[in-house]
């Protein structure tokens, strides 16, 4: 009916990547959205903090209930939501989160931990087939998202750095798998004896394996990664032995999580300050679970 | 007889207003609260920023110039304000906000004011084409502003400083009154002031503005210094409004820029324009961004229409203009 | 004070470019008062010195002295303040700006508003309209540059030295593309600022405009002064002695007769603002000059018939056959080609070398199926170096390092290379001397005895008198007469073009 | 007096391969591994795919335009062709790969000449500035692409796929092969065809070229769609080199490669330039690239650094230039 109508709430949901991540963040929260009869606005800020300010005025200024956002900086996004905040709009945050108390909740997965977590399964590897000695290769992504990037890359280094005999050769940063594939192997040529990669993300993943299949050092070197992906599983699938293992996150949950924080928080409902979901860890030991995320994702992504 | 050619002339002078107009009693009807006094002033927020630099631009462009550098020049201007203050306000200097940010914003202007003025003299002095230094200047840029951030946003500011880019003056945002006072200077500037016809006679032929005692070399170090200085202006804008100084912002910038000048009628190969024109043209750009949002386009059909309307507006300008002259 | 006699000198002034030596240690002086004619052939470096005397280059070595006083004159702007105002050989206005801005161009008047000082605009009109209006040009001053003609474009350049007020006065071949008319006003601007006492150089390549306006003349030669002579002295004989040597002079064979059957008919062409109303046949090899004032619509014509701009309405009939010239690309197949007015608009690509412009219009000469060979290329650009004299120290340096009269003979040298079936030349000789001239003439006889025809326009009637088998004369975009040479005196031309409509 | 100037235009002419060489040697000393067979092979394979647009990209300034969707085109047309090759070889057709995917190149390769010929019409019919066209472009594929990947990387590809952008032949890495091949192809073209020489009197002057008899909108339309379809090309050999058609790739490629094609020495103005010039640009900034990866730069100081070298590149070419000029 008109009331219904008129009653139902508008919350913009604001990614800042066109990338799988995002994606399944924002299909998690449009089946939220439909379960619960809000109205979505979608939004992207497409990495840059002036678009996302300008995103968050207009919202201001098209009155919405609430905003879901990742926001680009815990610093730099302060300002403008707090003025969103002080004009009565509720604000949750996922994937990162600001300083202060403006989200009402905040959904993530643990940006240190999914460095971590893959740091351990490198440093079983280095223990089990490289008698504890590695040299290794970081591939962040830096210049475009820098908290994120020290934080997956501090949690990588502090697991694998903790077996003396791991040396980490060549630091570099690259987000696209384009300029991974690049960056890994000019890597490759100069440091011929690097026998373990790390990226910091899904493009940085891609770029590396290719880049080790093109250099022929399949076998020789082996790549772990951050974030997951139909390539990605497939990589681990692979019997070439060169991605050994991810660690990805519940996109499609967190978006799902978010946007239902939101929701209760307008109805009036208490809400989890802060929600973290842990870091989803697949090896090529286990190729059973590789296979079930396949599905799944297959699923989502109708 | 008379009045035919005269309203043929008003519609291809106006036909970009036209179509603006258009554009816009299209969105009041369908885009839900458009047509506000709210979401109006909120556009004219939205492009301030950029807004400032478009000005500068145009007379870059009908200079015969081109400046890539300016989306590097708003992150590193912002960083270096930030940087400043930290830095005065620091231990080492420990002065008061209030007497370190002025100082910082003055040093950021000067910066900018430079940094132009080096691209001019590359050019003047060098023929090294502008296309390049401020090719080069706008990697350049992005590294220094990361550099002295070390990467993370720096955010020394107090509360008050948001006002320069977050704060209202009689009800309208300030940084707007910022982008109608840049658009109320060049506008004066380049039609009531000879250096402003130098601009026109540079670009138009270099040689004969030569010939004819004009500086060309002082002109085009002036117009790059001060359409730096405005990109610095920008980046302190920015900065304050979103309270840090942050490297990675503002990337991109140089080529909505350029297209807003453009769709504005500037030619690219020099000597034609108008600021007017420029502000149109960013304003226009501005709308489709905000009409976008609220009729909530999904990002990728927000990506095609936009290059869509683009080309159609300018397709539209060149039409009625290309009649007109038959 | 303004009648003041002034003096200006130069010093073993010396000019060289990699590879050519453009100017060789020349001394010379010229005092106010007078007139002097400064001559040579093309390439001889006139425009050189002329450039170094405004300050738009700057000598190898050497010194000019103005009044006794030796300056240095770094930039135009040095030569400016001086009172030193150059028209040059190439255009030099600024196309999107206003005629009045143009004129008035680095000097607008002002006036204060608010404690600034703004630009008068309603004075920059007034004053532009008053200085072309005491030139005796009626000039749309609010028009852009960009759309006058090149005549038009001349005299605007003309006005504006004109107004600074000048001490010394430097005119870089200004008749170039003026007629009869248009120069005798010049003339007696010319002599009255001479008798202010102000220093006048004048570059021509009309031998004929020397007895009547210069006091003095001073030949160049290969970048050396050959020579000074009192205009008493200088028969044109003892002038073309100087500047050339020997020299052979031609004459049209007299058996040049053209074809019988026609090759181009045009019936009743119009075009807007142009012209109307057009009807003319050219036969196979025969040479029809076009003659007509400034403006009275000729380049417009022979643009129209090169399907540059293409005609309203009317036809245009190739061996009987009715085409309708939408291309230039269209007519070219046909046989057809122009060599415009303007070289630098219209003619050249500046930056590339004078080989590739030569071979611009005969590109499918010198390729099979697209492909090009070095050695049918190499032929086809030392023919046309050869038959038109063009003196160039490198075929491989831009085109825009040649002089203006080499310029020129690239200009026209690239259409005989197609060999075409009918030439539409526009004011072919600008700017070029007396000899390449004359070797333009005899390319376009020997081509009528070939069968090519040729369509002549040039404001140089006397020119046309000894080209033309046939002459028609077109007045405010009308056709109103057709004479023969052997039937009419240059007078009576002039007079026929200029004559009023009844 | 003869071997002076001929040394003199040796040192103008080839100043650029010397300032490559000169770093080179510089690296050879400083950097582990450059000097080897592999790593010099890996920079050949690291620009060859930017390296073959840069090729046409020369053409079109050249010939006095631009193309600014290049980067977007190489992400449409490695989304297009993975997108294709998975819908052919999906339930409905049920063509085997092998069949698919030589279908899916020859579409993309097509559809990558007919954008490119759309710009060239909207530029000759309708006057639209090449720069408006392909600026639009740029985001208008962009989101094409986005919109037929629905924003996930598509990977129907099979493991012998990855030959284009990642095989050997006779011990050299294929794309680098094929950037040699669209080199050698260019260069003749430019310099032995009449279309080349067309190109050239297009860009240097158009009017002139037009009155000479010169077709300049086919000229510009063949210019402008060959370099599409080796953006195309490219977006197929970087589908490859990854395995998967993704929107997000190739941003901001436009930039790099032009500034290749300008540190060759190709004038921005038109009528200027050389393939050869072209090959030592993309060469130098693969090399700095490189060189820097190898030195283990970070990437922050990697911006500045790559910044003043290009800088400092463009300065020398043209110091040596103007003093052989003088
Ligand atoms: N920029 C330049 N670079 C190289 N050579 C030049 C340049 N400008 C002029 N020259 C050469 O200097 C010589 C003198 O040229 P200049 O223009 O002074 O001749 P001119 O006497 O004015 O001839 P014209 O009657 O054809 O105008 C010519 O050989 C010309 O090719
Ligand atoms: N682009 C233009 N816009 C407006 N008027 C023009 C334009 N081109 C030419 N005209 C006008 O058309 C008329 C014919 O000019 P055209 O150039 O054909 O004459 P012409 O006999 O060749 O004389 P000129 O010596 O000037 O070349 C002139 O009155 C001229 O002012
Ligand atoms: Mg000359
Ligand atoms: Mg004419």
């Amino acid at each position: 009916t008109k009331k219904d109508e008129q009653a139902k709430k508008r919350i913009a949901g604001i990614m800042f990547q066109e990338d799988q991540f995002f994606r399944l963040v924002l299909f998690g929260m449009r089946d939220a959205a439909n379960k619960y009869g809000v109205e979505l606005l979608e939004a992207n800020s497409a990495g840059k903090p002036d678009k996302e300010v300008q995103l968050i005025n207009t919202y201001i200024a098209n009155r919405v209930d609430a905003i879901v956002i990742s926001p680009l900086s815990a610093k730099a996004s302060v300002s403008a939501l707090t003025r969103a905040r002080e004009s009565g709009i509720t604000i949750v945050t996922y994937n990162t989160t600001i300083e202060g108390d403006v989200p009402v909740s905040y959904v993530e997965s643990d940006q240190v931990d999914l460095g971590a977590s893959t740091g351990r399964a490198a440093r079983a590897y280095v223990e089990k087939k490289l008698g504890g000695k590695a040299k290794v290769a970081v591939i962040a992504v830096q210049s475009q998202v820098p908290e994120q990037s020290a934080m997956r890359v501090g949690g990588f280094k502090s697991e694998i750095t903790k077996l003396p005999g791991v040396k980490i050769v060549a630091e570099q940063d690259a987000w696209l798998a384009e300029q991974a594939v690049k960056k890994v192997g000019d890597i490759l040529t100069a440091n011929r004896d690097v026998n373990i990669v790390w990226a910091a993300n899904e493009g940085g993943t891609v770029g590396a394996v290719m880049a080790v299949k093109n250099a022929g050092k399949a076998g020789r070197v082996v790549v772990f990664g951050t974030d997951n992906s139909e390539q990605l599983a497939n990589f681990l699938l692979d019997d070439d032995q060169v991605l050994q293992a991810v660690t990805g996150q519940s996109p499609f949950e967190i978006g799902s999580m978010a946007l239902e924080a939101a929701v209760k928080v307008l109805n009036g409902e208490p809400v989890e300050k802060k929600v973290s979901l842990p870091g989803v860890l697949m090896t090529r030991e286990k190729p059973e679970e590789v296979r079930q995320f396949k599905d799944r994702l297959k699923e989502l992504s109708k | 007889m008379i009045a035919s050619p005269k309203l043929r002339s008003l519609l291809s002078e106006g036909i970009l207003e036209i179509i603006l107009v258009l554009f816009c009693i299209f969105l009041s009807f369908s885009a839900p609260g458009f047509l506000t006094a709210g979401n109006l002033l909120n556009v004219l927020r939205n492009v301030s920023m950029q807004g400032v630099i478009a000005f500068g631009m145009t007379m870059v462009i009908i200079s015969g110039e081109i400046d890539l550098s300016v989306g590097s020049a708003v992150a590193f201007a912002g960083c270096l304000t930030a940087f400043i203050t930290q830095t005065l306000a620091g231990d080492t200097f420990g002065l008061p906000l209030h007497v370190a940010i002025p100082i910082a914003i003055c040093a950021t202007l000067t910066v900018g004011f430079f940094v132009g003025t080096f691209t001019g003299i590359m050019r003047t002095k060098f023929q090294v084409p502008s296309f390049i230094t401020t090719l080069a200047l706008m990697t350049g840029l992005s590294g220094a502003a990361e550099l002295i951030t070390n990467g993370f946003p720096l955010t020394p500011f107090p509360s008050w400083y948001n006002f320069i880019g977050g704060g209202y003056l009689f009800g309208i945002p300030f940084p707007a009154l910022i982008f109608l006072l840049v658009f109320a200077t060049l506008q004066f500037l380049m039609n009531y002031t000879s250096f402003g016809r130098s601009v026109y006679a540079v670009g138009g032929n270099a040689e004969a503005a030569r010939l004819s005692g004009i500086d060309v070399n002082r002109v085009k170090r002036l117009v790059l210094g001060t359409t730096a200085l405005l990109a610095a202006l920008s980046g302190i804008m920015q900065s304050s409004e979103i309270m840090s100084g942050t490297a990675t912002t503002a990337k991109g910038w140089e080529l909505d820029i350029i297209a807003a000048v453009i769709i504005g009628g500037t030619s690219l190969m020099g000597g034609v324009g108008r600021i007017w024109g420029t502000m149109i043209g960013v304003v226009f750009l501005g709308v489709i961004m905000n009409g976008m949002t609220l009729l909530n386009v999904s990002e990728y059909w927000q990506h095609v229409v936009r290059g869509a309307l683009i080309l159609v507006a300018v397709l539209l300008n060149l039409l009625q203009k290309g009649k007109s002259q038959r | 004070m303004d009648s003041a006699v002034h003096r200006l000198e130069t010093v073993s002034l010396r000019k060289e470019y990699p590879g050519t030596l453009a100017l060789d240690d020349v001394s010379v002086s010229f005092t106010g008062g007078k007139i002097h004619a400064l001559i040579g052939k093309n390439g001889a470096g006139k425009s050189t010195l002329v450039k170094l005397l405004a300050g738009a280059i700057q000598p190898t070595r050497g010194s000019i002295l103005v009044n006794g006083e030796e300056v240095r004159l770094r930039s135009p702007r040095d030569a400016l303040r001086r009172g030193i105002i150059t028209v040059h050989q190439e255009l030099s206005l600024v196309p999107e700006l206003s005629v009045a801005e143009n004129v008035l161009l680095g000097r607008l008047p002002r006036k204060p508003w608010l404690g600034v000082s703004i630009i008068d605009w309603r004075t920059v009109f007034d004053r532009a309209k008053d200085i072309l209006t005491n030139l005796g040009i009626d000039i749309d001053v609010r028009l852009k540059a960009g759309r006058l003609g090149v005549a038009q474009q001349q005299v605007v350049e003309i006005a504006k030295a004109m107004s600074y007020n000048p001490s010394v006065l430097i005119l870089d071949e200004p008749t170039s593309a003026l007629a009869q008319h248009e120069t005798e006003r010049l003339f007696e601007l010319l002599r009255t600022l001479a008798a202010r006492g102000v220093v006048l150089l004048y570059i021509t390549h009309r031998l004929q405009e020397l007895q009547r306006i210069a006091d003095t003349v001073t030949v160049l030669r290969n970048g050396s002064l050959v020579g000074v002579v009192d205009i008493a002295e200088a028969s044109t004989a003892r002038i073309v002695q100087m500047m050339f040597g020997e020299i052979l002079q031609r004459t049209k064979p007299a058996g040049l007769v053209a074809r019988e059957e026609p090759f181009m008919e045009v019936r009743k062409l119009s075009k807007r603002n142009a012209f109307r109303n057009i009807h003319f046949t050219v036969r196979r090899g025969e040479i029809l000059g076009i003659a007509g004032l400034l403006g009275s619509g000729r380049t417009e014509l022979l643009r129209a018939l090169f399907g540059a701009d293409p005609p309203d309405e009317g036809e245009i009939l190739i061996e009987g056959t009715a085409v309708r010239p939408s291309s230039p690309m269209e007519m070219k197949r046909l046989g057809v080609a122009l060599t415009p007015e303007n070289r630098k608009e219209q003619g050249l690509v500046l930056p590339l070398s004078t080989r590739l412009n030569v071979c611009l219009s005969s590109l499918d000469r010198i390729t099979t199926g697209g492909f090009l060979t070095r050695a049918r290329e190499r032929a086809v650009v030392e023919k046309s170096i050869r038959d038109l004299d063009i003196a160039v120290a490198n075929a491989e340096a831009p085109v825009a390092s040649l002089s203006g009269g080499n310029q020129q003979k690239v200009v026209v040298g690239k259409w005989l290379n197609i060999e075409p079936r009918l030439v539409l030349f526009d004011e072919p000789t600008r700017g070029i001397d007396l000899q390449a001239k004359q070797q333009m003439f005899q390319i376009i006889w020997d081509m009528s005895a070939r069968g090519i025809g040729s369509i002549v326009v040039s404001s140089e009637l006397e020119e046309l008198l000894d080209v033309c088998h046939r002459i028609l004369i077109m007045r405010q975009g009308e056709i109103v007469g057709e004479v023969r040479p052997s039937d009419i005196s240059l007078d009576q031309l002039f007079a026929a073009c200029m004559e009023e409509q009844a």
